[in-house]
């Protein structure tokens, strides 16, 4: 049977899976694919504690909400830098993108 | 979702409506195409294509390839699931069927991506990606009326809005919205003059030009279902859906869906095929904006006659 | 009937996005915009004669007593209706007096964002509210006076209206907090609170409606104001947005009850002369009107503190209609000879016929002639200033005042040595209509008193035999002084011809003490901080030169090594920095996770 | 939703999702990865539904399919080989990437079932769709007034730093 330990650790191992990729892939676009995952997994932890633990708190629905607003804002965002960056250095490979470098 | 409101008869009224509706869409391109409606040349016409082969593209994403009819007919009879019918016959009667039913709908994009990419032929590709473009433009104002239309009920749920609207049809309240709601709906299931991704003119065919035997029957299939359900949504939306005098309830809804079926297909018979370009900026700079506008509108009506 | 309310102050503001969207046909939509943004307006006014009372807003800090919305009263409805219909003659008159200028999109949107501001001002519920639009009337306003990019006086006259309308707001907003730390609410019609707080508020209050009104000592900003276009004058400077201070006296008048509004009357009462003494001074015709209405609102103040709101209303829409019908025929004459000095306009009356007989009945009508709207208007405010004899007396010589400044320019204007017959040019079509509709409307205003009363709920005006004549006496003598060219000593014309010195008398009290008070600063900097410091100073350079070589020898090098130190171990920190996008994510998350730990651990133990 | 129902479609669907989830970053075609991260996002819809949160969870399938749409095209456009015909690698740093997410997943799951969380079930039903609507426009407006000008902010600046050129002109 499902309960809450259970949909805190399958978004645990979503976590990782999402942390995996956004630390291990060289393409600009596929780390915010792992950021995506990472925000997902936090998305089920509230929908868990929503349904195990306080059904009727509409703020948890509310920061959902606002975490898929965040998705959104994230992707369009990490697109337009994408763009940006592949423009100025024709790669969106992140290892090739280190002008901050101290 | 939950299980009160799905009784053990819903999948097959579902099925039933689609696959009945499939067939009487395809009685109705016939008569707009101007021919007599007969079902010999339809089933012969349907059984021919299930003894071609099926072609077998040679790239590795293949197996997209025979993904993508079946997810188009998922979205398809997921959509027709929550049009609300008749006050006793209904598919899954959601709180939230105003988000389900687009929601539904945008995964009739993927499923074409897929379609196309799978395919692994550069005009497919470019099929879809035309295609792409077109939905994302379209997918905003389609889902921002539904909001404009949901406002005088107050609720999300459909059957409340067929409800709300037992005086006066939605259409002649909220004109805009209409206005703003058929274009959409016409390139969502890829009817003209919005069949971009499949015209026999453009793009040698487009994203299901490779599509043979069972593969192209069922995406033939899925999009006379796709056009039954937001036929019928329309109906339900901006037409009363079931209500109306002397006549039954079902027969009205029958009778509105297949009106708008037919209207939005001898429409697309005659309307010239616009560039992919003028479409999408139009969809952007204009059909946006102009959502933005219908909801206030919607909202500004439901101040004045609904509260 | 809340929906109306939010037309009426939304619609105009929708109307002037449109007509900036769109700038080929902005007169047009402007024309629209301003006749159906009227149209709720009027509804209201309707309404409100109905006995309806409405009121629409929300909470805006939830458990902070702090509402914001609009609502609809007897006060509030006569306004808003004012208000749109002079905004409406003056869009339609602005259509065709920015005919020929290329920038009249811009205009006519300012016109309309002005209109929604001034909207939400006179409907406004609570103090909030009305601060905030308050403040947007302003910033429409300078905007407006701004507008031309040709005259050299316009921005000069922007930022001068500005300041010194927002100089006073000052004052609105130490009543605003004053009333909200002592009672805990914003909402209109409380009662004065005791004390200092009080004092405050009603201090304030009248010193922001004095500065909106352009009450003395605060008026020289009104005339600067006259280098904005015609049309702007004629609705902001006349009938709108100083009729705000007059507005918030009325709106007010329950918590100024009292030695406020006794400050308000003799503020302006002596207004009221020392404006006609402006007006009759000046030698440009939209200055004489600058001065006139400041004269005119000060009446008002007077009728508002001596017959209470409605008085002041009606004085205030009777003038409203006459005064902009002034502006607009001014305009229709500037346009003619491009120029507003008195001595350029000489004649033009005579070339424009139409234009002139508008101009002499709104003149009539704020000269207080019988029967025009603000005879009757003005005889109440003399009817209720009888009780103080002071006020009646200052009132009677601003009627006399207020003939003889409006004969003046008529006379020079029908003077048939300059008559040129030249052309208005494009646009005279809706000009015309313009100032017809206020000319119409000085002659229809003469029978509102009553309903106007009645619509604030106040029995009747004030009437009396006694003051009825004694105006009527008072015109006559400021007709003769203006046909018998009385000489005035050269002293007083200079002074009236110079805003009576407010700018000397401002600069006097508040410039010069505070100049002096920063030269005394300044000498005491210098005697007695410098002289302190310069000592200090020599000791430390003795204690340096003596320290000098002890550093040499032993800290220098200790610094040098630790610096040597730094810089390898910033060499080192560099590495971390690398560019590289998940390494720095990387680092986040074990620091993220570092956190984690800590708090765990701090929970646990 | 009965346990049991839950029960049915939770299981097989978190596999389903944490298998799509995982593959995404196995797969070198770039359209593939996009399609599963859209399968993956999109299962958690159903998984939302099955955990009884029926808006949040339609709402997910909606905005999912979209977004993801939008992936797949950026993922195609900038990839140097979306087609995954070279396979080649595309990760760095591999293992101690997969090290330190191994950990921090396996240290948040067992975290999450050795904690003792307070078993306090109040009912199984979600808040319905009209309790969040007045949610939103209530109490959380500005809060939610602000996610709105948030995203209308980064729209027209993704737009901006997308765009050719700059307020100079453009720039090739």
């Amino acid at each position: 049977m499902v309960s809450l330990p259970v949909v805190l650790a399958v978004a645990g191992v979503m976590f990782g899976i999402g942390l995996y990729g956004a630390l291990g892939q060289t393409n600009a676009i596929m780390v915010i694919m792992g950021v995506e995952l990472m925000l997902g997994a936090a998305m089920l932890n509230v929908v868990g504690f929503l349904r195990y633990s306080w059904p009727h708190a509409t703020s948890g629905a509310f920061f959902v909400l606002i975490v898929m607003t965040l998705m959104a804002v994230e992707a369009a965002v990490g697109f337009a830098l994408v763009v940006s960056a592949f423009r100025n250095s024709r790669t969106a490979e992140i290892d090739d993108l280190t002008e901050l470098k101290g | 979702m939950a299980a009160g409101r799905v009784s053990d008869l819903t999948p097959v009224a579902v099925l039933g409506v689609a696959l009945g509706g499939a067939v009487i869409v395809g009685f109705l391109e016939q008569v707009v195409a101007g021919l007599r409606p007969a079902p010999t040349a339809l089933f012969g016409s349907a059984n021919a294509a299930l003894h071609e082969p099926l072609s077998r593209p040679d790239v590795r994403d293949g197996w997209l390839f025979h993904l993508a009819p079946g997810l188009l007919l998922l979205a398809a009879t997921a959509a027709l699931a929550f049009v609300p019918w008749a006050p006793g016959f209904r598919g899954i009667d959601l709180s939230t069927g105003m988000i389900a039913f687009p929601a539904a709908l945008a995964y009739v994009t993927p499923a074409i991506f897929m379609a196309g990419w799978g395919a692994g032929r550069p005009l497919a590709v470019v099929g879809a990606f035309r295609w792409l473009a077109l939905m994302l433009a379209y997918a905003m104002p389609l889902a921002m009326v539904t909001t404009a239309v949901a406002a005088p009920a107050g609720s999300l749920r459909p059957v409340d809005i067929v409800d709300v609207q037992h005086a006066v049809p939605m259409a002649i309240v909220q004109p805009l919205a209409l206005v703003l709601w058929v274009p959409a709906i016409l390139a969502v299931c890829f009817l003209r003059p919005f069949d971009f991704p499949q015209a026999p003119g453009e793009l040698g065919g487009g994203a299901f030009s490779e599509y043979r035997g069972l593969d192209a029957a069922l995406v033939g299939l899925a999009q006379r279902i796709l056009l039954v359900a937001v036929s019928g949504m329309t109906a339900a939306l901006f037409l009363a859906g079931w209500h109306g005098p002397v006549l039954p309830p079902a027969l009205w809804m029958a009778v509105k869906t297949l009106g708008v079926a037919l209207l939005l297909l001898w429409a697309g018979e005659r309307l010239p095929r616009p560039g992919i370009d003028r479409v999408v900026s139009l969809a952007w700079k204009v059909a946006n904006p102009l959502a933005i506008v219908a909801i206030a509108w919607g909202g500004l009506m439901t101040l004045i006659f609904y509260s | 009937m809340p929906v109306l309310l939010w037309l009426t102050a939304g619609l105009p503001a929708v109307g002037a996005v449109i007509v900036r969207a769109g700038p080929r046909r902005a007169p047009l939509t402007a024309t629209l915009a301003a006749f159906i943004a009227a149209i709720p307006a009027w509804a209201l006014l309707v309404a409100a004669g109905d006995g309806r009372r409405e009121r629409s807003g929300f909470e805006w800090l939830p458990g902070g007593g702090l509402d914001v919305g609009l609502r609809l009263d007897g006060l509030s409805a006569a306004m808003t209706a004012t208000v749109a219909t002079v905004g409406l003659v003056v869009v339609v008159y602005s259509a065709g007096y920015f005919a020929d200028e290329p920038r009249r999109a811009s205009a006519l949107a300012g016109l309309l964002a002005f209109l929604a501001a001034m909207q939400g001002l006179v409907l406004a519920d609570g103090y909030l509210a009305l601060l905030a639009f308050w403040e947007l009337v302003g910033v429409a306003s300078a905007r407006l006076i701004a507008f031309s990019r040709d005259d050299p006086a316009a921005a000069p006259g922007a930022v001068r209206a500005f300041l010194t309308t927002r100089t006073a707001d000052i004052g609105f907003y130490i009543a605003v907090l004053a009333l909200f730390s002592a009672t805990g609410s914003l909402a209109f019609g409380a009662d004065r609170p005791a004390g200092a707080l009080g004092a405050l508020v009603g201090l304030g209050l009248v010193v922001a409606a004095m500065g909106k009104s352009a009450q003395a000592p605060l008026q020289t900003w009104l005339s600067a104001a006259m280098a904005g276009p015609t049309p702007v004058s004629a609705l902001l400077h006349s009938a709108t947005m100083v009729a705000a201070g007059v507005y918030l006296l009325m709106r007010s008048a329950p918590l100024l009850a009292g030695w406020p509004l006794q400050v308000a009357g003799w503020v302006g009462a002596l207004t009221a002369v020392g404006g006609a003494a402006i007006a009759l001074a000046q030698g440009d015709l939209k200055r004489v009107l600058a001065g006139s209405t400041t004269s005119q609102l000060g009446l008002m103040f007077v009728g508002v503190a001596a017959g209470g709101p409605a008085v002041g209303l009606f004085h205030l829409v009777a003038h409203a209609a006459g005064k902009a019908g002034l502006f607009l025929s001014a305009g229709i004459f500037q346009r003619s000879r491009d120029s507003t000095a008195l001595e350029e306009l000489r004649g033009a009356g005579r070339d424009d016929r139409t234009a002139f007989a508008a101009f002499g009945v709104c003149a009539l009508s704020i000269a207080a002639v019988p029967p025009l709207a603000a005879f009757w208007s003005k005889d109440h405010v003399a009817a209720a200033a009888e009780t103080k004899t002071a006020w009646f007396c200052l009132v009677l010589v601003a009627a006399a005042g207020s003939a003889a400044y409006l004969l003046r320019p008529a006379l020079v204007l029908w003077d048939g040595k300059g008559a040129r017959r030249a052309a208005t040019g494009r646009g005279r079509t809706p000009m015309l209509a313009g100032v017809g509709a206020t000319a119409v409307a000085s002659v229809l205003l003469a029978v509102v008193g009553a309903p106007l009363a009645d619509l604030l709920g106040e029995p009747s005006l004030p009437t009396s035999r006694l003051s009825l004549v004694l105006s009527l006496v008072a015109v006559g003598a400021g007709v003769a002084v203006v046909l018998t060219r009385l000489a005035v000593p050269p002293r007083v014309a200079a002074a009236a011809r110079s805003q009576l010195y407010a700018n000397e008398l401002l600069c006097l009290t508040v410039q010069r003490p505070l100049f002096a008070l920063s030269a005394a600063a300044d000498v005491a900097d210098r005697r007695g901080i410098d002289a302190f410091v310069d000592r200090v100073g020599r000791g430390a350079q003795v204690v340096a030169r003596s320290q000098d070589w002890i550093e040499r020898r032993g800290i220098d090098a200790a610094v040098d090594g630790l610096a040597r130190r730094v810089g390898r171990g910033g060499d080192d920190l560099r590495r971390l920095q690398s560019g590289r996008l998940y390494e720095y994510l990387r680092d986040a998350v074990l620091g993220a996770a570092a956190v984690g730990l800590i708090v765990t651990f701090t929970a646990l133990t | 939703m009965s346990n049991l129902a839950t029960a049915l479609v939770f299981w097989p669907s978190t596999a389903l999702m944490l298998v799509t989830g995982a593959n995404v970053f196995r797969t070198s075609s770039m359209a593939r990865a996009g399609l599963l991260l859209l399968a993956a996002l999109g299962i958690e819809g159903l998984v939302f539904l099955s955990l009884a949160s029926e808006f949040l969870g339609v709402l997910q399938l909606l905005m999912m399919s979209g977004e993801m749409v939008i992936m797949v095209f950026f993922m195609v456009m900038f990839m140097p080989d979306p087609g995954g015909l070279m396979g080649m690698d595309m990760t760095h740093d591999k293992r101690r990437a997969a090290t330190l997410a191994a950990a921090v997943g396996v240290g948040l799951a067992v975290l999450a079932v050795l904690t003792d969380w307070p078993a306090r079930v109040i009912g199984t039903s979600a808040p319905d769709v009209r309790a969040i609507g007045f949610e939103v426009m209530g109490r959380s407006m500005v809060t939610f007034l602000f996610a709105a000008m948030t995203i209308l902010f980064a729209m027209v600046g993704g737009v901006l730093l997308a765009k050719h050129g700059g307020r100079y002109g453009r720039d090739d």
